[in-house]
Order: C-alpha cells, then sequence, then structure tokens
C-alpha cells in the first residue's frame, strides 16, 4: 500500500470533516453538532432496528467472508489433497457458527420490539431499550464479523496445512477454536446488554422526556 | 615340392651366380624378418596401449560428458549457443613423424591456443562449470589425440608388417625354394654330365684296351711271324693316352654344344 | 489486509500451488532414487511419487534429456494450469515469472538470426515456460535490426529491451553481454513490481530477487575474471537491487580476484558462509598461491551450490507465509531444482558415477 | 599414402549426438570456415543416416582433418561405411557418447585388435 494511497483514504476525509466543523462553527451555527439532540430525536424504534440490523448483517457479513476465505483455500488444497475436505467442513462449521450467533441475537433482540403509540414511545425505558438494542447488536455485529474473519483466516491456514501435513490439523484447530469462541464472547455482552431492557411499552400520557421531541398528542 | 626352378643353363658360371644369389635371399629374409620382428614387437606394444587407450577413453569421455551434465545443471542448456559460437578452432593437432624401422609413423600433437569463444559463456550462472567443463574436455580430446595417433600407427604399422610379412614369406617360400632347387638342377645336371664323361672315358678306354689286345695279339702274330724280324711295338704307346685325353675334352665341348 | 482480500482471487490458486508443493520430493524419495541401479529403475521409482506414470510412455532405453524433457512438461502443465486460472494480479505475477524464460529465448532466437540459421528450428528448443504467442513471429525476421524492432513490437520484453540495449548493440555486443543487460532490467522490474503487491509480497519476494540479484552480481564478476569483460561493462550488468548495493556493487566492480569477493561477500551475513568451507583449508596450508586457479574454481563450484542451496531456502521460506503470490514464484523454482536434482541422479546412474550422486539438492 | 599430405591436417572433426559436440566444441575444436563449412555434425534423432554418410565422406575427403571422431552409436547407423574405411588420414576414431558407453566389441579398430590378439 503506497503511502499516497493512505494519505487520501485516511487524510483527506479528516481533512474536509474538520474544514466543515470549523466553518459552521465560526459562522454561528456550532449548535448544529448537537449530539445530545441527535440521540434524542431520533426514534427509539430505529435504534433498535438498526441495531438488529446491523447485528445479523455484520455476523453474517463475517461468516460469509471467513467461509469464502476457508473454502477458497480448502478447494484449492482439496484438489491435491481431498482428504483434506470432510474435515475441514469444520472450519466452514465455526464460521456458519458466528452467523448463528447473530441470528440469535437478531431474534432475541427482535422480541423487544413490540407496537406502541407514537406518542408514548419517548420513555425513558424505551430510549433505554432502543439504544440497549443497537449497542448490543453493534457489538454483536463487529464481534462475530471480527471472529468470522478470524475462523476464516485461521480455517484457511488450517485446510493448507492439513494438507501439507495431517498431523497440524488438530494443533491449528485449537487456534481457530480459540478464535470462534469470541463470537461466543459478543454473544454473552449482547444478551447481557439487553437484559436489562424491557420490551418497548405505551407509557402513562405524555411521556415526552426530550425538550427535542415534539409529538402531537 | 620339386617346385619351378628357374630356366638357366646348368654351367658352372650359373650355380656360381645362383648360389650368390640364394646368399643374397637368405640375408634379405634374416634381415627382413629381423625387421618384421622389430614392427611386430612394436606393433604389439601399440596394440597393447590401443587397446588400453580405447578402453581409458570409454573412462574419460564418461568423466567429459559428466562435467556436461554438471554445466547443464547449473547453466541449462548451452548446446545451441555454444555451436553458434564456434568460430575458430583454438584446439588443432600437429602431425610429427617418427621412424621406426625404415618406416614414418605419423604423430598427433595438441596444439592449443588460448581462445575466446566462449569465454563469458554461462556469465549470469554456470560460468565455472563451463570452464571446468571446457578443461575436462580438453583433456578428454587430448586423450582421443593420443588414441588418434595409436591408431593411426596402427593402421600404418599393420600395413608395412603385412607387405613385410609377405615379403618375408615370398623370400622363405618361393625365392629361397626356387634358387635351392635352381642350384641342386645344375648340380644333378652337372654331375650327369659328369657321369656321361666318366663312361664315355670308360667306354673308350675298352675300346682301346681291346684294340691294344687286337694289336697285340696281330703284333704278338707279327713277332711270332717275324721273330726273328726286330720288335718295334712300344714306340707306338706313348702318344695313345694323350690322344683320348684330348678326345675327351673335344668331346665333352661337343656335348655342351649338343 | 492480504488475509481478507488475498483469497478472493488467488485463494483457490494458492491451495492448489501449496497442494504441488506437498509433491515436491523428500528426503526419503531421493534416497530411494538414488539406490538404483538403471534408469528403468528409476523410472519405476519415480512412478511411486506425485511424478506418476510420466515416462510409461517412453521407449526402453531412456534417455536423461528425456527424464528431464517430460518433467519440465509436467511443470510447465501445472504452470499453464495455474495460469489459466489466475485473474489480476496473479497473472501478472504469473507472466513476470516467464519472462525470464522468455530473455533465454529471445536471446536464443537473436543467436540463431546473428547467425543466419533457419530459426523455426530454434522454437523447438525455446524453454516452453518462456514461449508467447507471437514467437513464432520473430522467426519472420531476417536481419538483426528486424529482429529487434520485432522485440519491441510482439515481445513483453520490450522495455528492457529498449532501455537496455539498440539494435546496433545485438550486432556488436557478446550475446551473454545482452542477456545479462536484459536480465538485470528485468529482475529490476520485477522487484519493482512486487512492491505494488502488498508488504507481504514484497517482503518474500524482495528477498529472493535480492538474493538472486546478489547471485548474478558474484557470478557474473567471478566469471569475468580473466576474460576481455571489461570492469566499466562489468559493473554495468550489475543488478541494483540486491542487499549487496550499492557499496558491495562498487566494491565487487573493482574486485580482481576471488579473495576481494570474498571480502565483499564477507559484509553480508548469509554470504560469508559461502567461502567459509573454502576458507579455513585455504588459510590452514597457507599456500594460497600454490593452489592457483584450481582453488580458486573449486572454491567458485562450490559457490554455485552454495547459491542453489541457498535458493532453495529461500523458496522454501516463502511457504511459510500465507496470502501472499511469492508461494507461486517458489514453487515453480523449487520444481525446476527438483528437475535438475532429477536429471542430476539421473545422470549420475546413467553415467555411472555413484560417488556423486549425492551432489543433488534435496528440498524437503 | 604421401608423407606430406598430413603436414596440414590440424583439425578434428566429429560426427555425435549434441552432447558431444557440445563438449567438444567447449575444449575449441569446432572451426567454422568460409561458407559456414563446419567441422561438426550433430545427429539426432530426426537425421537422416543418408545426411551422416554424406558428411562421413565429405569429412574423411578433406584434407584439413586430421582425425575424425565419431559416436560410436552413430558409427553403428553407418556401420558398413565405416567398416569399408581403411585409410590412415583422417585417422577415424570411435568414441562413447552419453547415453551410450563404449563398447568395445563394435569397434572396427578394436575387432581388428582383438582379431590379432586372438591368433
Amino acid at each position: 500500500m503506497g503511502y499516497a494511497t493512505s494519505y487520501f483514504t485516511f487524510g483527506l476525509p479528516s481533512f474536509l470533516i474538520i474544514v466543515i466543523a470549523l466553518y459552521l462553527l465560526f459562522t454561528g451555527s456550532g449548535e448544529a453538532f448537537n449530539v445530545g439532540r441527535f440521540l434524542e430525536e431520533t426514534s427509539p424504534y430505529a435504534w433498535a432496528s438498526v441495531g438488529i440490523g446491523l447485528c445479523i448483517g455484520l455476523s453474517v457479513l463475517g461468516a460469509g467472508w471467513g467461509i469464502f476465505v476457508t473454502g477458497a483455500s480448502i478447494l484449492g488444497g482439496g484438489v491435491r489433497a481431498p482428504r483434506i475436505r470432510t474435515k475441514n467442513l469444520i472450519s466452514i462449521i465455526f464460521c456458519e457458527v458466528v452467523a448463528i450467533y447473530g441470528v440469535i441475537i437478531g431474534i432475541v433482540y427482535s422480541a423487544k420490539l413490540s407496537q406502541v403509540p407514537e406518542s408514548q414511545l419517548y420513555t425513558r425505558e424505551n430510549y433505554f431499550t432502543g439504544f440497549a438494542i443497537f449497542w448490543g447488536g453493534l457489538t454483536v455485529g463487529a464481534c462475530n464479523l471480527l471472529c468470522g474473519i478470524c475462523v476464516g483466516v485461521t480455517g484457511s491456514t488450517a485446510a493448507l496445512a492439513d494438507a501439507a501435513d495431517p498431523n497440524l490439523f488438530v494443533k491449528i484447530l485449537i487456534v481457530e477454536v480459540f478464535g470462534s469462541i469470541l463470537g461466543l464472547f459478543g454473544l454473552i455482552t449482547g444478551l447481557l446488554m439487553v437484559g436489562k431492557a424491557g420490551d418497548f411499552a405505551a407509557a402513562s400520557p405524555a411521556a415526552v422526556v426530550s425538550p427535542f421531541v415534539h409529538v402531537e398528542l | 615340392m620339386s617346385g619351378a626352378r628357374e630356366n638357366i643353363f646348368p654351367t658352372r658360371m650359373a650355380l656360381t651366380n645362383t648360389k650368390l644369389r640364394l646368399k643374397g635371399a637368405q640375408t634379405g629374409h634374416s634381415l627382413l624378418a629381423k625387421k618384421r620382428d622389430a614392427l611386430t614387437t612394436r606393433f604389439r606394444a601399440i596394440l597393447r596401449k590401443v587397446d588400453e587407450a580405447k578402453r581409458k577413453m570409454g573412462r574419460v569421455m564418461q568423466l567429459a560428458s559428466f562435467s556436461l551434465a554438471e554445466v547443464t545443471y547449473a547453466t541449462g542448456d548451452i548446446s545451441y549457443l555454444v555451436q553458434e559460437q564456434a568460430k575458430t578452432a583454438t584446439f588443432r593437432v600437429k602431425a610429427r613423424q617418427e621412424n621406426v624401422s625404415g618406416v614414418v609413423l605419423p604423430t598427433f600433437e595438441v596444439d592449443r591456443v588460448a581462445g575466446t569463444d566462449f569465454n563469458l559463456t554461462g556469465l549470469g550462472r554456470g560460468g565455472q562449470q563451463v570452464l571446468k567443463s571446457k578443461e575436462v574436455y580438453a583433456k578428454a580430446v587430448e586423450t582421443l589425440v593420443e588414441l588418434a595417433s595409436l591408431q593411426t600407427a596402427f593402421m600404418i604399422l599393420d600395413e608395412v608388417i603385412r607387405a613385410t610379412n609377405r615379403r618375408v614369406n615370398a623370400i622363405e617360400h618361393v625365392v629361397i625354394p626356387r634358387l635351392e632347387n635352381t642350384i641342386k638342377y645344375i648340380m644333378s645336371e652337372l654331375d650327369e654330365m659328369d657321369r656321361e664323361e666318366f663312361f664315355r672315358l670308360k667306354k673308350v678306354q675298352g675300346k682301346k684296351k681291346r684294340d691294344a689286345q687286337a694289336e697285340d695279339a696281330r703284333r704278338a702274330a707279327i713277332a711270332a711271324e717275324a721273330d726273328d724280324e726286330e720288335d718295334s711295338a712300344p714306340a707306338f704307346e706313348p702318344p695313345e693316352p694323350t690322344d683320348t685325353n684330348s678326345d675327351l675334352l673335344s668331346s665333352k665341348d661337343a656335348d655342351v654344344i649338343f | 489486509m492480504e488475509a481478507l482480500f488475498f483469497n478472493v482471487s488467488s485463494g483457490f490458486l494458492e491451495g492448489i500451488v501449496r497442494g504441488y508443493k506437498a509433491g515436491i520430493l523428500t528426503q526419503n524419495q531421493y534416497s530411494n532414487l538414488t539406490q538404483c541401479e538403471t534408469l528403468d529403475d528409476f523410472r519405476m521409482q519415480l512412478s511411486a511419487t506425485d511424478y506418476g506414470n510420466f515416462l510409461a510412455n517412453e521407449p526402453s532405453p531412456l534417455s536423461t534429456s528425456t527424464i528431464s524433457d517430460k518433467a519440465t512438461q509436467i511443470l510447465v502443465d501445472q504452470f499453464n494450469f495455474i495460469r489459466s486460472n489466475a485473474v489480476e494480479p496473479l497473472s501478472t505475477f504469473l507472466d513476470y515469472i516467464t519472462y525470464a524464460y522468455m530473455i533465454d529465448n529471445v536471446i536464443l532466437l537473436i543467436t540463431g538470426t546473428l547467425h543466419e540459421r533457419d530459426t523455426h528450428e530454434l522454437l523447438e528448443r525455446c524453454h516452453p515456460l518462456g514461449s508467447f504467442d507471437t514467437m513464432p513471429a520473430l522467426c519472420v525476421a531476417t536481419n538483426v535490426e528486424e529482429l529487434y524492432r520485432t522485440v519491441l513490437v510482439e515481445t513483453p520484453l520490450a522495455p528492457y529491451f529498449r532501455d537496455c540495449v539498440t539494435a546496433s548493440d545485438l550486432d556488436d555486443l557478446n550475446i551473454e553481454i545482452i542477456r545479462n543487460t536484459v536480465y538485470k532490467a528485468y529482475l529490476e522490474d520485477f522487484d519493482r513490481y512486487c512492491s505494488t503487491l502488498g508488504s507481504t509480497t514484497y517482503d518474500v519476494m524482495h528477498r529472493i530477487l535480492a538474493f538472486e540479484a546478489d547471485r548474478r552480481t558474484i557470478n557474473i564478476t567471478i566469471n569475468s575474471f580473466g576474460t576481455d569483460l571489461n570492469k566499466e561493462a562489468r559493473a554495468k550488468l550489475y543488478p541494483t537491487i540486491g542487499r549487496l548495493f550499492p557499496e558491495g556493487n562498487n566494491n565487487l566492480a573493482r574486485a580482481d580476484d576471488i579473495e576481494q569477493v570474498r571480502l565483499v561477500c564477507d559484509n553480508i551475513g548469509e554470504y560469508k558462509s559461502f567461502f567459509d568451507t573454502s576458507a579455513p583449508s585455504r588459510n590452514g596450508n597457507g599456500h594460497d598461491d600454490l593452489l592457483g586457479d584450481d582453488g580458486d574454481l573449486s572454491v567458485a563450484a562450490q559457490l554455485e551450490d552454495h547459491f542453489f542451496r541457498m535458493e532453495v531456502h529461500l523458496n522454501k521460506l516463502s511457504f511459510l507465509q500465507q496470502f501472499q503470490y511469492a508461494v507461486f514464484y517458489s514453487y515453480f523454482k523449487l520444481k525446476e531444482q527438483e528437475i535438475r536434482s532429477l536429471t542430476w541422479i539421473a545422470e549420475c546412474i546413467a553415467q555411472d558415477a555413484r560417488d556423486r550422486i549425492q551432489d543433488f539438492i534435496p528440498i524437503f | 599414402m604421401s608423407t606430406q599430405s598430413f603436414k596440414d591436417r590440424n583439425l578434428l572433426a566429429v560426427i555425435g549426438d549434441e552432447d558431444t559436440i557440445t563438449g567438444m566444441l567447449l575444449a575449441g575444436i569446432g572451426q567454422i570456415g568460409d561458407h559456414g563449412k563446419k567441422n561438426f555434425l550433430v545427429v539426432d534423432t530426426k537425421t537422416q543416416v543418408s545426411t551422416i554418410e554424406a558428411s562421413f565422406e565429405e569429412f574423411t575427403e578433406r584434407n584439413d582433418i586430421a582425425i575424425l571422431l565419431i559416436n560410436q552409436h552413430i558409427a553403428e547407423k553407418i556401420r558398413p561405411t565405416v567398416d569399408k574405411y581403411s585409410q590412415a588420414f583422417p585417422a577415424l576414431l570411435e568414441i562413447p557418447s552419453k547415453d551410450h558407453p563404449y563398447d568395445p566389441a563394435k569397434d572396427s579398430i578394436l575387432k581388428r585388435v582383438q582379431k590379432l590378439f586372438g591368433e
């Protein structure tokens, strides 16, 4: 990777962001950067749905990527050493498991969703559920993405190592198992994060807690 | 085995001549035989050497082609490049003569000049192997040249020995027997003549004796008749032998002419 | 990053190449091969290895060249398989591998043209890895000028030839000098190309290419002793990517005998050992001069052996890294070495040179 | 055979397979005269027997060649011609090649040697 490339990939965007931010700040619209307002204005549903979406999406991306990386190597290695194909399905399964984690979390999270009239949505509890599902989903998703890639790369190495020397398979598999456990950590954390959060529930009459939300009652 | 003899008059002159020739032939024979023996000794030595060198060549060439294998190992296939880059021979031979018992044998001598044809071959890799192979092959070719000299000597000597052998055999089995036959023939002819002469002499003598007896008888009769007369017979006797002698010579001459 | 994206286009082929690599003969198989009495035994033993029955249809008095040809054919088939499955940037990388052979082939054709031979029959002699579609077009050229232009137009080697030699050079210079000039340009370009392939590939490839460059530098230096190649011309042939560059190259350019080469190589830890084996005996008896050329010759011959071992070693190392392109290069280099070793053993068997049979270079 | 004729014979000629030729050329015997007249002939599997014979004749008739080397297995192909050849110049020498080790039984010279020893 050339220096110029990384300069343009990372340097230019940050430069632009700083320029825009300074422009807003010095032209008197500095309050446009109101993070609290953004958080409060956004519907908890949006947070929850994006969280679920990210969770399953990133998990599947990780799993898919992992399977792809592993699969390519298993196929290639399997041409000359067909014996590796069954054994190395285990790497594929490890990757697959990552997607299953995502699905599990997705199901658990979607169970929290329920219909609430908009006027009664913006409660403290619902905010908590929304944020918990979003960040929990992101945690699980990111965890699974990286876990999937990790298992995928290790699995690919395992496949090639197995093809070269059958004794290595079990040894590398241990590494791979440890890699796949990472996804489990994400799963557990994700579960714990929404453990305290209740389902979306309608609150007693006017429930708006934020001054930024204007709901017609 | 009586064999041929030379067509010659059996005279003493011829006999002397033939004897001389026989002597000459015998001397020649022994000389040629000696030459043949010398050549054969030489030939045998060369033969052994050829045999040895041929076998040695097998090994040398094997070594050489092995060094080429090393080149191929290090450099890859260079044969075409080498074939194309050859321009002038740096490895030549010089012929020299050697005289063995009057036979001129050529021997080849290696005549190498430093050449630059393949100096840069294998520059990038394997140049040392090429260099080594060059040396090994040069040595191998030297062996080959040596062998070639031996072989040429062998061929020439073979030819010469055959020729000498033919000559020796010709002298031994043709010329000498013929001369001997001639001598025998001349001797026998001469003997025959001698015996004829002797017989003739005998005959003449016998006749003479008979004649003398008759003469004696007649003279005795005359003497008896003329006992009273004088006896004059002895006065005739001495001339008779000389007469027969001259007769003998002349008769022989006649015979010779005949 | 290579780990994420490498397999997208080249993971399958990498797996295959590593599979091929597993088929490279082992020490055990080599020792079986060296026990063979005849080439037919040799064939029997080989059929038990990854080579299979590749010699089955050959008539019985096997020649070593047949063995080497057939084995090369296998290598070429493998290469073509990989090449036809490859996409960018692997395909370009593989093309670069073929350029080395292509240089040899073009040089061969140039030699043929220079001597006004019918170059068509030369096509058979060309290394199959270095053949390209338009190669027959080179045979049309009847003089060097024409050939030079055809090379520029028809071959991928055009940049090397354009920058390094002119048409008149082809006539004037020794063919070996042209070959090495072009090869130097090729090595440098290959190195440059590898640097665009990501750091893993470049790490491995640069090590191999730098060694290759140094090896050529040292070889050219040693081989030019006592020839009419002068020092300036010699210095121009040194690739500039080696570990000896630039200081070592400069010193080598001035070197007059093998001792100076040794001094230069002493600066690099790994190259130091190349001269080590010969050094004790030479210093031990203290008759450097008495040994004379023969001593030098044997040192140099040893050197070649060391180079081969080092090359194998480096190429083996490249298999320790995954998700990089150097494995392709290394595999084909190792396979080439294996063919050389096989030919060597076959040669030893055929010529009954048992004492030298162990002089091949085992890979695993 | 006139004694003078071999004075100016100083070249070696080879008929052989590729490896032999390469080695011999490395040793420096190669001479390419005018019109590309070479003093060596590469014989491979495709070379016609007639070509070999023609070269053999040419080399034996040229008067600058002192020694003609020929690979034994190639000599085998034109054995009648080789056996018939009995001149002393150029000296004909059968040499082994890489793939065909030397077989003394086939050498026409050695056959004569054996015969002479056998007597």
